[in-house]
């Protein structure tokens, strides 16, 4: 596979076969949480993708860069949720002071972004990738990560379709609100398998 | 006048067309398969899709009554739904299985979210699906046409066109995938019966040509581009029935003409990239099934233009 | 003298949605009768769209028949005559079947309907004073709208109006008043024509007639052809194909010109004016005899009415008078329409009394009087593909439901003409034209917010 | 009078406000490590753990602790614990390690911890808290179970890895798969809704009434609607 | 030693860096919050029902700290509510006075029998549309529920085609007043008072032949009330309750018995 | 004024600054405690997999073998004869990698044991079966000069020895097989004499 070819694979499957929502199971609270308007759902997965792809651009050099020349692993967890932290404050802060139409549109999402796993989850994915595959690099890292967070895109932008439909319907009281939706992404995670394998079959 | 009259709103003069009658106009376009089944598969295969409908159709009353709304199993709906997840299945499919997949497609696909004209995926096509995920052997194991001629008690199993394709067995001719002389589901192989059905649909207006042909030729298209034998690919797995029964059903399909051609070439696309990159042989219920998710989005990017609307923009909306 | 030059090709352009109802059209053959005067007439003060008329007559006054009873200032109003010679009984507060409650007169008959001594032929020699004689004629668009005629023909200065069009589509079933009008008046509706034509300067004159009417095309077109009747050869007699609503303005002025009327403009915005057959005879009529309307043809028909007919009937008599005339009912009635069954309107009883606007009162039994229970929606799509205005009704019952009122203006709601094509067509029988009246409701209630809150502020504004 | 006060900060936790069912938090992990009963267990104390060590520490340390870094204080003090768990695991219990993968580190995002430092640590005193943290904990931990168990006896046939079912019927793999997860999660919640009966309305966005972010995202007005429920 | 050391200090030079940030940042990007109108948002029922005449629990909570309303608007909140603010706010708690919504309609199927069989979408406001509504009064209620679906208090119910309100558990929200096409329903202070069951606007004879029980504006109650509280507006009798004592003298008098009393 | 204002940003940074201190101190101390018994425990699962497939042996030495994703370990007695090699591979199953250990006998290149040591990416009740006894069993004294095949693909391979597929798992299995066939050709090439 040439790095290019590769690359793409990597985005794709970060979106099909690996979908974080749909078949890794993170970020599921924004999921279900964001995705009643279209317009929400593209507004956060906008700001999740852009912090996905920040997060990884600076945990994956302090990851390889610092900890690790050190023996210092096992901080990952507390080094890379602060940064996070760090940086979600900062970009929101410098939003709303230089881009105030970005920060309307996309700024609000920010806060609840610290806490959201999918985030976490991307930066610490892309170097245990990294560690069973030594062709995998940072490029790799920050494709994937953008892949996730268009991943995110997609499963939100569809499923505010569907939530869209649900508006309408006579859903039996018991079942109203939550329970319905997760039925529906259960039925659209269900869609998502039949992927499986499709990443890996197109790019040889 | 004795009595009060009548008042309603304009109209005061309907159609003669009702629910009811086009559920039993498909159930009609249905039974050439239900028969071509019968005869490629046996009896075997006709009591599997009564076995569904009975568990389609009581699955609705029962669910209907649970939920204390009014019963609906008169609009056929059911019926079409269990006929079509009959001839979904494998014709040695274990029958508590059969009678499993009724029981979601009515329960969890359609009445949990309001009953007919509201699931927003193909129930038949969901149910199958699952039935496949959490089935995958007694789903995948087909038997042979005319199995029942041979004497065998049990389905001789056999592989589908689509699996002996992807292994370079697949020996048989165009005919015998017309007419159905193949492994594969109930009502999937004859494509002969399937277009005698679709035909009927579309003379009696009950459906549009307008999912069928753009679905079959986009498939057939894409087969060609990607180098594999496009007509193969139309005539086999699913492609017909899935394209005059199953993409076409109006709840889950795009109401507009243009969201109608954009969903057909979707699950066209879908079909093939499943079919020949994916690890699973079977591309149609799960490109329809993603597609059906896509039908809200569709519509909206696909709304006619009023007569003589203006374009403009109204402010803060979406 | 034919012009050459002025002449104009006509074929119908293609219209889109519809819905194919049953023709229907009994009474199509049988020669309209004239009804003696009722016992007594109640004639509401409001029978158009516009200003409601002021009472100018008091109980126990003497009337006759085009004499004026009800006048407004305002210009869009049209004045409303005595249809009987009689006594004024009493003044009452009538219940209109929007649930408007409307003032009206009740005239009893003398039975000698005596000719009031001002019902003379009016002068018309210059535009203004033909357009004031149309608005003391009383003449309200008589398609059914009842749209007062001479504001419809006031064409604002800067608007250029280039073609007439003369709506004989008459697409509902049933009806076939328009159809009787065009085969025993033809020649009033050609010198109605004639008129208008040259009080708005038009040279070109369409009139949309629907094929399942093959007698009346063909007069028409006899007279039509006849040098006398159209010298400059500037009438066209075009067959449209019959389907419904074929005759609502919007859909015949795309037929008959291939124009699309923006949403929210009128015909005059592309430059046409459609009148109804029977609106342009009566111009000629009154020009010659002075008597306003004060009386009109309807088809009374159904499956309740026991001799199905066309009859001329002096306005504000009692519905339940008119099937008297029809020989009664055939059986209990079930269900009173005033109009065709498409458009027209439910009665609670027989006591309503015909208004300007008519041009049907249809009776059915049980059988036809009942709808088929709604039920769910299914998506089947037909209710947009029947849409001529190419609306959805299905999306917009969805935003009726979430009173979702932006999305109702985004799927254009208000350009619904309630042509009832969709509900026609619904294998669910959903009320969706009642849906889509109610979503209208809606837009309009909050454009009502708006306007107000916008005063509000100005106000505040104005204060500071 | 105050025993039985104590008594509620555990209880509450474990069905009136349980995190998962009731108060919608921690999803992720709730649908994703629920594939076997084991698991479910393994995740329930480790968070458990992570939740009393944590609302301890922030509850000693709320007078300190300045408005204006709360969150990442309190972020970093639960990273810390988290740590220390996945430490311990991987030393003595490697199995769970490998089977709850990346979800372990994850607690430090999950809400429910977050959630209860800022709503309740952060406010009241060391004894509360930590009760409140074990009730939550428990309350997480019963409910992961009950969905671990839903979806291994029915996806696999078992219970704790012992075959119990698949002797009779071929197991449903759907349940273990992702739509599985969220079907049994939805009817769950639908369950806890009906037995908490007209007490508390349904939840009817997620996790909001617990959310650590709730002030914060009332901009987002059409999607993660403030609804004022039971906390 | 020398890892431990290296560890804390790569992660407190971090720590430094955030919160250094975070503080700088924080500092010179301050947006001033309107930390009282937010406290007392916590407080409010968040129902942006509008009962209280803002647009919405923040409006209202904005105008109460800046001193702008009196606590005692909100009507879901009701008297915890109320004291709630007052804490917030740091003043006197005012009475709230309890006030319930009521609808002038006593149209029973027997008082007002329906004049037609209808057919259609079972929304008031659709019927209202058709002939005034299905009973034979126009004026009255039509029994659809419109109300009933926006009340979020559960306090309406229709018995007999008639909606009837639950004072108990009506929160004088307003809603329904919004809903109803028929502006049946107002706000009245919850205590012993008369109401007029009926909007009638016919005359006497129209007025008794749409419905038995129809207010006829014989103005016997009027001149009745030792207090003037009854005035007659559009031909039928209307009660202000800030001046009606309770008495009962008009309900005595009504000779169409279309005056119920409210306890 | 201007002070105040130092001591707003002073105030939280060193607040957080000396939280950071002193958890990290924590850890780094768990650490110190914790890591050799972690490390114990990622040898252990390793040197386990690697014993299930040469019972016999005492001691491993890893081989050099430059393949990406392939690991050899020369199996030694007590007595540091060599008795076999451990050859740990991977290929692409239904939803990732299935790895499997091969344990080869060093006199006749015959296999002893397979262990599929991790195939989580597979779907539990199919694909996951592939590490279950009847599957892998059928592995133990096959030959590594001949390749080994799934029975479906017997035909494309007639020269391989073909071994029963899990039922509905055809693309498990043969990740299994292609595993297997790797740890031969490693054996094949780091084999001795
Ligand atoms: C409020 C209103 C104003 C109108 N103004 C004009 C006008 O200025 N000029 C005109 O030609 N027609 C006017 N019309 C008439 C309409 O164009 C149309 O002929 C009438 O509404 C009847 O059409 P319909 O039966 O298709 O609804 C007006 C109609 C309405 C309702
Ligand atoms: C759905 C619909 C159908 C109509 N059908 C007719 C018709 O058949 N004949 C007719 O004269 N007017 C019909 N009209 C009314 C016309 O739109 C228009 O108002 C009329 O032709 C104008 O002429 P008038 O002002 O002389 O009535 C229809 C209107 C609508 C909305
Ligand atoms: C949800 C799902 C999961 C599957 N998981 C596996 C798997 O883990 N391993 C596998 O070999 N096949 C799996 N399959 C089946 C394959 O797609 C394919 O049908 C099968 O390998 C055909 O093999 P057979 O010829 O043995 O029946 C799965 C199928 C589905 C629908
Ligand atoms: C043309 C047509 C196709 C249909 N196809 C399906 C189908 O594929 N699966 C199904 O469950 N029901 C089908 N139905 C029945 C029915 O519409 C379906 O159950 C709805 O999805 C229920 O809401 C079909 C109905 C029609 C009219
Ligand atoms: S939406 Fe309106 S214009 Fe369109 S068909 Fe229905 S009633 Fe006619
Ligand atoms: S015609 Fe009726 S059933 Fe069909 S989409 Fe429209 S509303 Fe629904
Ligand atoms: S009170 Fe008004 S809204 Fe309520 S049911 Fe009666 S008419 Fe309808
Ligand atoms: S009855 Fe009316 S005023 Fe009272 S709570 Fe309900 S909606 Fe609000
Ligand atoms: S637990 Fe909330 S996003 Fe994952």
């Amino acid at each position: 596979m040439g790095t290019v070819q590769s690359l793409v694979s990597v985005f794709l499957a970060a979106i099909l076969t690996e979908n974080y929502v749909l078949s890794k199971f993170l970020g599921i609270c924004p999921f279900l949480g964001v995705s009643k308007k279209v317009n929400t759902a593209l507004g956060m997965s906008c700001a999740v993708t852009f912090v996905m792809v920040l997060a990884t651009a600076v945990t994956w050099p302090i990851y390889t860069g610092i900890l690790v020349p050190n023996n210092l692993a096992y901080l990952q967890t507390i080094v890379f949720i602060l940064v996070i932290a760090g940086l979600v404050q900062l970009v929101e802060i410098a939003l709303k002071k230089y881009m105030p139409p970005l920060y309307n549109s996309l700024g609000i999402y920010l806060p609840l972004i610290t806490t959201n796993c999918a985030v976490l989850g991307v930066t610490m994915l892309v170097l245990e990738k990294a560690a069973a595959d030594v062709t995998y690099g940072y490029g790799h890292a920050l494709v994937n990560a953008f892949g996730a967070g268009i991943g995110f895109l997609v499963a939100m932008v569809m499923f505010a379709g569907v939530r869209q439909r649900l508006e309408t319907c006579d859903i039996p009281k018991s079942l109203k609100g939550l329970p319905i939706t997760l039925v529906a992404a259960s039925l659209t995670s269900l869609s998502f398998l039949g992927f499986s394998g499709l990443v890996e079959g197109l790019m040889g | 006048m004795n009595s009060n009259m009548y008042v309603s709103a304009s109209p005061h003069l309907r159609s003669g067309i009702s629910t009811t009658s086009i559920m039993r106009d498909v159930v009609i376009a249905l039974l050439p398969s239900v028969v071509a089944g019968s005869i490629i598969f046996g009896v075997r295969a006709l009591l599997i899709v009564a076995l569904t409908v009975a568990s389609c159709v009581v699955s609705e009353y029962i669910s209907r009554k649970v939920m204390k709304r009014n019963n609906t199993i008169g609009d056929l709906s059911a019926v079409v739904t269990g006929v079509l997840l009959g001839l979904n299945y494998p014709v040695g499919i274990n029958p508590v299985m059969a009678v499993f997949g009724g029981v979601v497609a009515i329960v969890v696909v359609k009445q949990m979210f309001g009953g007919i004209g509201q699931n927003f995926v193909n129930p038949a096509l969901a149910a199958r699906i699952i039935l496949l995920v959490s089935f995958p052997t007694d789903m995948t194991t087909w038997a042979s046409p005319f199995y029942y001629t041979q004497g065998a008690v049990d389905a001789v199993t056999s592989a589908t066109p689509l699996a002996q394709n992807a292994a370079g067995t697949f020996s048989g001719s165009y005919l015998d995938l017309f007419l159905g002389n193949v492994g594969g589901c109930i009502g999937e192989t004859c494509a002969l019966a399937i277009l005698v059905g679709g035909i009927y649909l579309i003379a009696r207006k009950v459906i549009s040509p307008i999912i069928p042909v753009t679905y079959i030729a986009t498939v057939f298209v894409l087969a060609f581009v990607m180098g594999q034998d496009p007509l193969f690919h139309v005539l086999s797995g699913g492609v017909m029935l899935g394209a005059f029964f199953m993409a076409t059903d109006y709840t889950t399909s795009p109401i507009t003409s243009k969201g109608k051609v954009i969903f057909a070439m979707g699950c066209g696309l879908m079909t093939m990239l499943i079919r020949v990159y994916a690890n699973l042989p079977e591309g149609v219920s799960f490109s329809i099934v993603l597609m059906n998710i896509l039908v809200p989005h569709i519509e909206n990017l696909t709304r006619p233009k009023a007569f003589g609307e203006i374009k403009k923009k109204i402010k803060g909306d979406k | 003298m034919k012009n050459v030059s002025l002449t104009f090709p006509v074929r119908p352009f293609s219209t889109r949605g519809g819905a194919k109802v049953p023709h229907r059209k009994n009474t199509a053959a049988m020669e309209t009768v004239v009804m003696p005067a009722p016992k007594e007439v109640i004639i509401p003060m409001s029978q158009h769209i516009g200003a409601p008329c002021n009472v100018i007559v008091r109980p126990g006054d003497h009337v006759d028949v085009g004499q004026s009873i009800g006048e407004n200032d305002s210009f869009v109003t049209a004045p409303i005559h005595a249809s009987v010679s009689g006594t004024v009984k009493k003044i009452i507060d009538l219940k209109m079947p929007n649930g408007s409650k409307v003032k009206a007169v009740v005239i009893e008959s003398d039975g000698k309907m005596t000719k009031s001594p001002y019902a003379v032929p009016p002068a018309a020699e210059t535009k203004e004073q033909l357009l004031l004689a149309i608005k003391r004629s009383g003449l309200v668009g008589l398609g059914g709208a009842g749209f007062p005629a001479h504001v419809k023909l006031s064409i604002p200065q800067d608007k250029k109006i280039d073609t007439l069009i003369i709506n004989g589509a008459e697409c509902e079933p049933y009806i076939t008043s328009d159809h009787r009008e065009i085969l025993e008046n033809s020649w009033d509706i050609l010198s109605g024509i004639k008129i208008v034509k040259d009080l708005l300067n038009v040279h070109r004159v369409i009139i949309g007639i629907e094929s399942n009417k093959p007698d009346a095309i063909k007069v028409l077109s006899q007279i039509a052809d006849n040098e006398a009747a159209d010298p400059d050869d500037e009438v066209r007699i075009l067959t449209l194909k019959s389907s419904y609503p074929q005759g609502a303005e919007k859909v015949l002025i795309r037929a008959c010109t291939g124009r699309k009327v923006p949403a929210g403009k009128l015909p005059a915005d592309v430059g046409c004016v459609v009148m109804n057959v029977t609106s342009v005879a009566f111009i000629a009529k009154y020009l010659k005899t002075g008597i306003p309307l004060v009386s009109k043809r309807i088809t009374v028909d159904g499956s309740a009415i026991k001799e199905p007919k066309n009859v001329i009937v002096p306005l504000g008599t009692p519905i339940k008078d008119v099937i008297e005339f029809c020989g009664g009912y055939k059986c209990e009635p079930k269900k009173i329409l005033m109009g065709g069954p498409m458009m027209g309107i439910a009665l609670t009883d027989d006591s309503m009394p015909v208004l300007k606007q008519n041009n049907a009162i249809l009776a059915f039994d049980e059988k036809d009087a009942k709808l088929a229970e709604e039920t769910d929606c299914i998506r089947c799509g037909k209710c947009l593909k029947s849409c001529p205005m190419s609306l959805m009704p299905e999306a917009i019952a969805g935003c009726v439901k979430l009173k979702d009122v932006k999305g109702l203006e985004k799927l254009n709601v208000m350009t619904c003409m309630e042509c009832g094509s969709c509900a026609f067509n619904c294998p669910a029988h959903k009320h969706l034209v009642q849906t889509i009246r109610e979503g209208k409701a809606m837009v309009r209630a909050e454009a009502m917010k708006k306007a107000e809150e916008q005063k509000k502020e100005e106000a505040k504004k104005n204060e500071q | 009078m105050e025993k039985k006060s104590l008594f509620k900060e555990f209880s509450k936790g474990i069905i009136k406000e349980n995190p998962v069912l009731c108060l919608v938090l921690g999803t992720c992990p709730t649908l994703a490590v629920t594939t076997s009963a084991s698991n479910a267990i393994g995740m329930g104390v480790a968070a458990t753990a992570v939740l009393v060590c944590s609302n301890m520490v922030i509850s000693l340390l709320r007078k300190v602790i300045p408005g204006k870094v709360r969150i990442p204080a309190y972020i970093t003090i639960i990273a810390g614990f988290v740590t220390i768990v996945q430490m311990l695991v991987q030393a003595f219990a490697p199995a769970i390690n490998d089977s709850l993968g990346i979800y372990l580190p994850l607690i430090v995002v999950n809400c429910i911890i977050l959630g209860r430092a800022e709503m309740f640590a952060s406010k009241n005193k060391v004894i509360p808290s930590m009760l409140d943290g074990l009730g939550m904990g428990v309350g997480f931990t019963a409910a992961m179970l009950l969905m671990g168990m839903i979806r291994e006896l029915f996806g696999a046939g078992s219970l704790f890895g012992i075959p119990i079912l698949s002797n009779f019927m071929s197991p449903v793999i759907a349940f273990i798969l992702p739509p599985g997860g969220f079907f049994v999660f939805g009817m769950l919640i639908a369950l806890a809704n009906k037995l908490n009966g007209g007490k508390g309305k349904a939840p009817e966005e997620v996790g909001c009434a617990g959310c650590p972010m709730k002030n914060r995202c009332q901009n987002i007005k059409d999607g993660c609607k403030t609804k004022e429920g039971e906390a | 030693m020398n890892e431990i050391l290296i560890a804390v200090l790569i992660v407190a030079a971090m720590g430094l860096i955030i919160g250094l940030i975070l503080a700088v940042a924080s500092v010179i990007m301050a947006v001033p919050k309107d930390e009282k109108a937010e406290a007392v948002l916590e407080v409010l029922p968040g129902a942006n029902c509008g009962a209280c005449g803002y647009s919405g629990c923040s409006g209202y909570a904005k105008a109460l700290a800046h001193g702008e309303a009196q606590p005692g608007l909100c009507s879901p909140g009701g008297e915890e509510c109320v004291k709630a603010i007052a804490k917030v706010l740091g003043v006197e708690a005012g009475a709230i006075e309890r006030k319930t919504a009521v609808v002038k309609c006593d149209g029973t199927g027997e008082n007002s029998p329906l004049k037609m069989e209808y057919q259609g979408i079972t929304t008031c406001a659709a019927a209202a549309a058709l002939h005034g509504g299905t009973k034979n009064c126009s004026y009255g209620c039509i029994g659809f529920g419109d109300c009933v679906n926006v009340c979020e208090y559960d306090a309406i119910a229709v018995e007999d085609n008639v909606a009837r309100i639950n004072p108990a558990k009506c929160k004088s929200c307003g809603m329904c007043v919004k809903t109803c096409p028929k502006h049946l329903i107002s706000i009245v202070p919850l205590k012993k008072q008369a109401v007029v069951m009926c909007s009638n606007c016919d005359k006497g004879a129209a007025a008794t032949a749409a419905c038995r029980t129809a207010c006829i504006a014989c103005m016997k109650c009027a001149k009745t009330c030792p207090v003037g509280a009854i005035k007659i507006e559009n031909l039928h009798a209307v009660v202000n309750p800030q001046l009606c004592t309770g008495c009962g003298e008009c309900a005595k008098v009504c000779p169409k018995n279309c005056i119920g009393m409210m306890q | 004024m201007k002070n105040s204002r130092l001591k707003e940003i002073l105030i939280p940074t060193v607040s957080l600054f000396v939280i950071c201190l002193c958890v990290t101190a924590l850890l780094a101390v768990t650490n110190a405690v914790t890591k050799d018994a972690i490390a114990y425990q990622q040898e252990l699962s390793a040197a386990e997999s690697r014993q299930a497939v040469c019972p016999d042996a005492v001691d491993f030495e890893k081989v050099e073998y430059d393949v990406q994703g392939v690991e050899c370990y020369k199996a030694l007695d007590e007595s540091g004869n060599l008795i076999g090699y451990a050859i740990s591979s991977a290929s692409r199953g239904y939803g990732g990698d299935v790895k499997v250990m091969t344990g080869v006998n060093a006199e006749d290149g015959s296999v002893i044991a397979i262990n599929v040591y991790d195939n989580s990416g597979e779907t539990p009740g199919l694909g996951v079966n592939t590490s279950g006894e009847k599957f892998t069993s059928q592995f133990a004294g096959l030959s590594s000069g001949t390749g080994v095949t799934v029975d479906k693909d017997a035909g494309k391979n007639p020269d391989s020895v073909a071994v029963d597929s899990v039922t509905g798992a055809t693309i498990s299995s043969r990740a299994v097989t292609n595993a297997v066939n790797q740890a031969f050709e490693a054996y094949n090439a780091v084999k001795e004499g």
